[in-house]
């Protein structure tokens, strides 16, 4: 092999490292280091004439080897390994040295900063003797997506890549699409009605036929690795046909438990044990709750549903099924949970009538809700005074730290509903700031105050029902310390809206281990960048959309599902995919067959070759996580990529000085 | 001898940072310029479970005074279970370091997200004050040549 | 024909290896008739100073077992590295340190206090300790120099062979007597300078023939504590068997009667610590439901150092405990 | 079960029948207390916002005192007391600006304390380290169909909230269901101050809060008021006349420590639980309980 030619690049990146660090100083003792041939700086390395240098070195001045000392890995490896290819030199020859992320700009002292970079870039050069020519593995890419999640966001995926003729699968837990969106009455700024604008998209969702909608189904598995993954979906038993139901209803107003709270209504409706959650559903199929159901709880009953069903639809043997998918590309798009007011005591929900959720309020005010959209007290009579509780549970260091978004203008929009339906009643916003930061939004809350709502800035201390004077008998008193008038006021009203956070959903952390990756510390979905890439994930293949990565508007949502379904569209139009070659490889000729690493693989991908007694690596499978690696006694397994000898280089390197 | 930051000991400590957690945390303390001391010398791999007892102990022999060993919080490992392995492994250096006279907090494993660059920031500062306050490990610096000329008379040097 | 100077030596070592060589039986004839012992200690009368006396490159092959533990060893070591064309590292002392090697975890002085002082049968009011030096009406008597190190032969001298085992099995030693015998006759070639001899390429499991499977620990047990089942692999009945992590060689001899192997053929090829390694092994296929309990589990190995570096303390990256 | 026992100054002057009730309680469930010795002031309140250095040091000279005497864990009746001394300890593990000035101060008077010394207060001790289901066994006189409103004041459990909801605490509501009482659950006032020290500086506002709480506690029915904090007793108890002169109220509310209530529950004298030492008779409250 020819002798080891290494080009060290220092790259400025304007003032971000070359601010920190002595560029020139750690440049000129690069050049003095064992196999370095060529070192240079330059102000922006990723820039074209930056990527240039690095071509025209390999080209005219024979190197074969090339360390970048610059930004994070994560974020121009490719872009300089591009360039190494493209100037002929194999690109798992180039490393980079992160002196930014790791160094320039976590580093106070400008002399440890230097010392430290060139220790990080020491590491680098030690290892880069040790790198080996390796080939991307190309894979072919299965044109099939999954889109976990039939709330706006997941519908509107599934419509945009159903449109460009891929094949979709929809996968949504509850036995219709439309998820929160569905219950709202009216959107804000423009008041559409959220049906009118939703209901089209899901029954399109459910029409379209490269479609396939399975709801009441839950992924339980996920396998593979991008453009091959495999899921097992549970399609959840609902006891009814979905083949022969037509959702004719009929079953409903026969069934003899009819009290069963109404998911869909927040609790405050009531539903039949076997049920449609509302109206509008996709599918509009029957579904029977196994929980309240006389018959499945092996209770007597005369089954009712059986005989009112014309097509016998009805069938109480079905069970779960496990349905295995194949797919290239997975949308995420969960959505989130409401923040359960009920944690927080001082208000009251769960402990005193009509204090109730913003949630529960758009199901009040929804003409296809409990109240028929009648704007009602638990009594049935309207409020003549309602208080709406801003940043309940969100901007509050107690529970979540985050702002929700979007609960400043649902108040707003929950005020003009109140006005609308009762002018004479009383409306008071309690906000600590309004933020209307959208298209319109700013223009609605002026509006919203010329229709003489009561804005009163101060979070709200407390609610109770602890009259203290005769106004007050009978009503909930809202204790506010009025930040604008300096003043601490009570004020009664007969509802109190509580505008919750949007918080993630409870099992995001498990659905985010089941598909395999992390949650940012609101406990949201992570983003791989919160900037450049707000759609993907860590893991390659796996996007997100919604309110699932952090809390967003509708119009919000709609786009980045549209993002999403643009980067699953990008991959999956492909018909190779190249992955990284750093996986294991076992050396039949070494291997003792001890089984050690067989069990250990997480991935399956080590399996034992009875014929030659051996353990063998099987490449589509392997991750490269290098457990395995570690965990052999005799290190038959290595790992390309992060051999052992270029780990030890790594650190000598580093400890050289 | 232990010397403390006043005069003049920096420790010097390396890390080994799994590829999606903690090497992200440890950029994300970047890009939010959180501030820690520049002691630690971070090295990458796909997963802390590529990481076993030899490279602990090879970065003590080379000289490091302190290792700190990052990965995914338990559950979140980008391949299921790798940490399981790391966190197997851990205890059981960390008991073979102790009997081989090495201070308990000489070595050290956390798991940092790469939603926590804060924690990552966090860890290195405290990491490098612990090791500040052990003082140098030196590894290599006691094996003194004991030579056949040796008179027996003389003490053998023992540098501590 | 002149038959060719044949040397062994026993430094810091049990003496088991000079036994071993007698196991290669009938084949000591052929020896014999190839090789004339011109320094052997234990089998015939040589002083140091009739080795000290032959020129350098006397002898052909010198088989030296035992680890470097004083001044004595190291003398010998050295003297013996420039009378020999061939030195072999002969047995797990010479070629890593071996048993006397655990001794590194203590220094010099603290190994005395205990022999000489604090061991609870010691009956030493005066606190006498033996002295190096001592002088007789006849002269002065000398004891070699005690190291706070063990060190293995290659950290003292430079060495061609190494063949390890404790001891190195017999049909091993044959063989690697044939291929020195036959490259001193100018029939073969020797093997490369450094080489690992009388191994073979794979680790212990290799030649184990106990049935192997994929493998989970739930808990730790010792020897004493169960029969382990004949058929089964001892490492998935929780008995720690450094097979994994040892060169095979040895026929995995002490597997097939039920004793786990406790590593003494020394590091597979492109393992740099064996106990390191073995100990990442061992601690991988601990299984529970947690990181926490798995650690826990991990955490019950008595003594790593012992168990792991039972013959290689010195040859390892550490090499030994702080002193 | 034994604890080393702090009762605080409170409890040697106003608050006297709150150390008498719980060593009769605590006597009666077999708990035996263990008095700190040459205990101090806890440091409370106002002193705290002067000089907050110098509390933190008077607070851990009672907790330096306390882990040398002995391992059991320190029970503390008033709340201030809790929690200025759960505050003490919770700032030296975190800040080691106040370690190292308490460390200081302690070894000025030739005292150490590591920090670690468990501050508990009586009503965690009773539900959690004995339990509700042994105190219901225990109890010799159901306090059936008494109502009563449980107040337990600003400082039982914020802001830490160790052992319960910093703003809704409800372990006395289930300490007194388990003695059979009838207890006004979501009572309004259960954890508002009751004015505090501000009765002296600010009387009128202070007398709104007592009035706020005294009539939460009327409109709800209750027969007594029991508290866990010998100021809020006071204010409570003892301003009522003040109240009702200043809100043209007629509130004649009994107001106990709750120690007093739960003593009788478990057989003890009103004589020994020094009921017959409170201003608002609770002879009523005594006479409604079945024999």
């Amino acid at each position: 092999m020819a002798e080891d030619r290494i080009a060290v690049y220092f790259c400025h990146c304007g003032s971000n490292i070359a601010g920190k660090v002595d560029v020139d100083k750690v440049v000129a003792w690069a050049a003095e280091q064992p196999n370095v041939a060529i070192a240079r700086e330059y102000k922006y390395m990723c820039s074209d004439p930056g990527q240039d240098l690095i071509k025209e070195d390999i080209q005219q001045h024979g190197i074969n080897r090339v360390v970048v000392a610059a930004c994070s890995p994560t974020m121009h490896e490719p872009t300089f390994r591009k360039a190494a290819a493209a100037a002929g030199l194999n690109p798992y020859l180039l490393q980079m040295a992160n002196v930014r992320e790791h160094c320039s700009w976590v580093t106070v002292d400008k002399g440890e900063a230097t010392e430290k970079a060139k220790r990080i870039l020491n590491a680098q050069i030690h290892r880069l003797p040790f790198n080996e020519a390796l080939d991307p593995i190309e894979v072919p890419v299965n044109p099939a997506v999954l889109v976990v999640g039939g709330g706006i966001a997941g519908i509107e995926a599934a419509l945009k890549l159903a449109a460009t003729g891929k094949k979709v699968y929809l996968v949504e837990k509850n036995p219709s699409i439309g998820g929160h969106m569905a219950m709202f009455d009216k959107t804000f700024p423009t008041l559409d009605c959220a049906a009118c604008i939703l209901t089209p998209k899901m029954s399109a969702a459910g029409k379209d036929p490269n479609i396939e909608l399975m709801a009441y189904s839950e992924v339980v598995e996920v396998d593979g690795y991008v453009g091959n993954f495999k899921v097992k979906v549970k399609k959840k038993a609902r006891f009814v046909n979905t083949d022969t139901c037509t959702g004719c209803a009929a079953c409903l107003e026969t069934c003899v438990v009819r009290k069963v709270p109404s998911e869909f209504d927040q609790g405050l409706g009531k539903r039949s044990a076997i049920y449609i959650p509302f109206p509008q559903a996709v599918p509009l199929r029957a579904t029977i709750d196994a929980e309240k159901c006389l018959t499945l709880k092996g209770k007597k009953c005369k089954q009712p549903c059986v005989t009112s069903c014309g097509p016998g639809a009805i069938d109480f043997e079905q069970k779960d099924e496990l349905v295995e998918l194949e797919v290239g590309a997975i949308i995420m798009a969960t959505g989130f949970e409401l923040w359960d007011p009920g944690q927080d005591a001082r208000y009251g929900y769960g402990r005193l009538d009509n204090v109730i959720t913003s949630l529960e309020f758009e199901r009040i005010s929804n003409a296809s809700g409990p109240t028929n959209g009648e704007i009602v007290c638990k009594n049935g009579e309207p409020p003549k005074s309602v208080a709406i509780l801003h940043c309940i549970g969100s901007r509050d260091l107690n529970y979540q730290e985050h702002c929700s978004r979007v609960c400043c203008m649902y108040s707003l929009k929950f005020s003009h509903l109140i006005k609308e339906h009762l002018p004479d009643t009383e409306v008071y916003e309690l906000y600590i700031d309004m933020r209307c930061f959208g298209k319109g939004y700013e223009e609605f809350y002026r509006r919203l105050m010329d229709e003489g709502v009561h804005m009163v800035r101060g979070r709200a201390a407390e609610v109770t029902d602890l009259a203290m004077s005769p106004e007050e008998e009978g009503r909930l008193i809202v204790k506010t310390e009025d930040t604008l008038l300096g003043i601490v006021r009570r004020i009664p009203a007969d509802m109190v809206i509580l505008s919750s956070g949007l918080a993630p959903a409870k099992d995001a952390k498990a659905v985010s281990q089941t598909f395999g990756f992390g949650c940012s510390g609101d406990g949201f979905f992570l983003e791989r960048h919160p900037k450049l890439e707000p759609v993907s994930t860590i893991t390659d293949g796996i996007f997100i959309a919604g309110c699932c990565q952090y809390p967003k508007d509708i119009p919000d949502t709609v786009a980045q599902a549209g993002a999403a379904a643009a980067g699953a569209l990008a991959l999956v139009d492909n018909p190779t995919v190249k992955v990284e070659p750093t996986i294991s490889y076992i050396d039949p000729e070494k291997c003792a067959g001890c089984h050690i690493c067989v069990g250990l693989c997480p991935h399956v991908a080590i399996r034992y070759n009875e014929e030659l007694k051996v353990a063998e690596v099987i490449t589509a499978a392997c991750k490269g996580c290098g457990v395995c690696v570690a965990a052999c006694g005799s290190n038959v397994p290595q790992q390309h990529g992060y051999l052992d000898n270029q780990i030890f280089a790594e650190i000598e390197g580093a400890m050289a000085f | 001898m232990s010397t403390n930051g006043s005069n003049g000991f920096e420790p010097r400590l390396i890390g080994f940072l799994c590829r999606w957690c903690s090497y992200n945390g440890a950029d994300l303390a970047g890009t939010s310029r959180l501030k820690y001391p520049p002691n630690m010398v971070p090295i990458k791999t796909n997963c802390s479970g590529r990481i076993d007892a030899t490279h602990i102990l090879k970065a003590l022999k080379e000289g490091a005074d302190g290792v700190l060993i990052a990965g995914c919080h338990p559950g979140d490992c980008h391949y299921i279970n790798g940490n399981y392995r790391t966190a197997g492994r851990f205890p059981l250096t960390q008991k073979l370091l102790e009997q081989l006279g090495l201070e308990h907090g000489r070595v050290r494993l956390e798991w940092v997200s790469a939603a926590e660059g804060d924690k990552f920031a966090r860890v290195v500062t405290e990491f490098t004050e612990q090791i500040r306050a052990l003082g140098p490990l030196g590894w290599s610096a006691q094996f003194v040549d004991e030579s056949v000329a040796a008179p027996a008379a003389e003490k053998e040097a023992v540098p501590a | 024909m002149s038959k060719f100077k044949f040397a062994m030596y026993w430094a810091g070592s049990c003496g088991g290896c000079e036994i071993a060589l007698l196991e290669i039986k009938e084949k000591i004839v052929e020896v014999d008739q190839n090789y004339e012992v011109v320094f052997w200690p234990a089998a015939t009368d040589f002083k140091y100073k009739d080795v000290e006396g032959y020129d350098d490159g006397f002898i052909d092959v010198c088989l030296f077992n035992g680890c470097i533990r004083n001044s004595e060893n190291e003398h010998l070591a050295k003297v013996l590295r420039a009378k020999s064309k061939v030195l072999v590292a002969f047995g797990a002392c010479a070629t890593m340190g071996g048993i006397p090697g655990l001794a590194n975890v203590a220094s010099a002085q603290e190994i005395k206090d205990l022999v000489y002082r604090d061991s609870p049968s010691i009956d030493n009011p005066d606190g006498i300790y033996p002295q190096e030096r001592y002088e007789v009406p006849e002269g002065v008597l000398d004891l070699p120099h005690m190291y706070d190190t063990v060190k293995t032969l290659d950290q003292t001298v430079d060495v061609d062979y190494y063949v390890p085992g404790c001891a190195p099995e017999a049909g091993q030693i044959a063989a690697v007597l044939d291929v020195v015998t036959a490259a001193l006759k100018g029939e073969g070639p020797l093997p490369p300078k450094g080489s690992t001899v009388g191994v073979s390429p794979k680790t212990c499991c290799e030649e184990c023939k106990r049935v192997k499977e994929e493998k989970k620990i739930t808990s730790f047990r010792r020897i004493w504590e169960f029969l382990p089942d004949p058929e089964k692999c001892l490492l998935e009945q929780g008995l720690i068997c450094m097979g994994p992590a040892t060169h095979a060689g040895c026929g995995a001899r002490c597997t097939g009667v039920g004793m786990p192997c406790r590593g003494c053929y020394g590091a597979p090829d492109g393992v740099l610590d064996q106990g390191a390694k073995m100990l990442s092994t061992v601690a991988s296929i601990v299984d529970a439901p947690t990181p926490e309990e798995i650690a826990v589990i991990a955490a019950t190995v008595p003594d790593p150092v012992g168990t792991f570096y039972r013959f290689g303390l010195p040859s390892s990256l550490l090499r030994r405990a702080r002193v | 079960m034994r604890y080393l026992y702090y009762p605080g100054c409170s409890a040697e002057a106003t608050g006297k029948a709150y150390d008498i009730s719980t060593r009769a309680l605590m006597g009666k469930l077999g708990v035996e207390l263990v008095e700190l010795d040459d205990w101090n002031c806890c440091g409370a309140t106002s002193y705290f916002s002067v000089r907050e250095l110098d509390s933190f040091a008077i607070a851990a000279r009672n907790l330096a005192i306390a882990e040398k005497q002995g391992d059991e864990d320190l029970c503390v009746i008033c709340n201030a007391c809790y929690t200025t001394l759960a505050k003490t300890n919770r700032y030296m593990a975190e800040s080691a600006e106040v370690r190292e000035a308490v460390s200081g101060a302690l070894g000025a008077v030739d005292r150490t304390y590591s920090g670690n010394k468990p501050v508990r207060h009586i009503m965690d001790v009773l539900v959690n380290d004995i339990g509700l289901e042994a105190l219901g066994e225990k109890v010799t006189r159901r306090l059936t169909g008494l109502k009563v409103a449980c107040y337990y004041g600003c400082q039982y459990s914020r802001p830490m909230g160790d052992f319960d909801d910093p703003e809704f605490p409800v372990t006395m509501d289930k300490f007194f269901q388990a003695l059979g009482a009838e207890v006004i659950t979501d009572f309004a006032g259960k954890a508002k101050c009751c004015g505090g020290m501000m009765m002296l500086t600010k009387e009128e506002g202070a007398l709104r809060m007592c009035h706020e709480l005294l009539k939460g506690a009327h409109d709800a029915g209750a027969d007594v008021i029991v508290c866990a904090c010998p100021l809020c007793e006071m204010n409570v108890e003892g301003y009522q006349p003040r109240v009702n002169k200043t809100f043209g109220t007629n509130f004649d509310m009994p107001v106990m420590y709750f120690t007093q209530l739960a003593g009788l529950a478990f057989g003890a004298d009103p004589k020994q639980l020094a009921i017959d030492k409170q201003i608002v008779s609770c002879d009523r409250v005594v006479a409604a309980i079945p024999a």
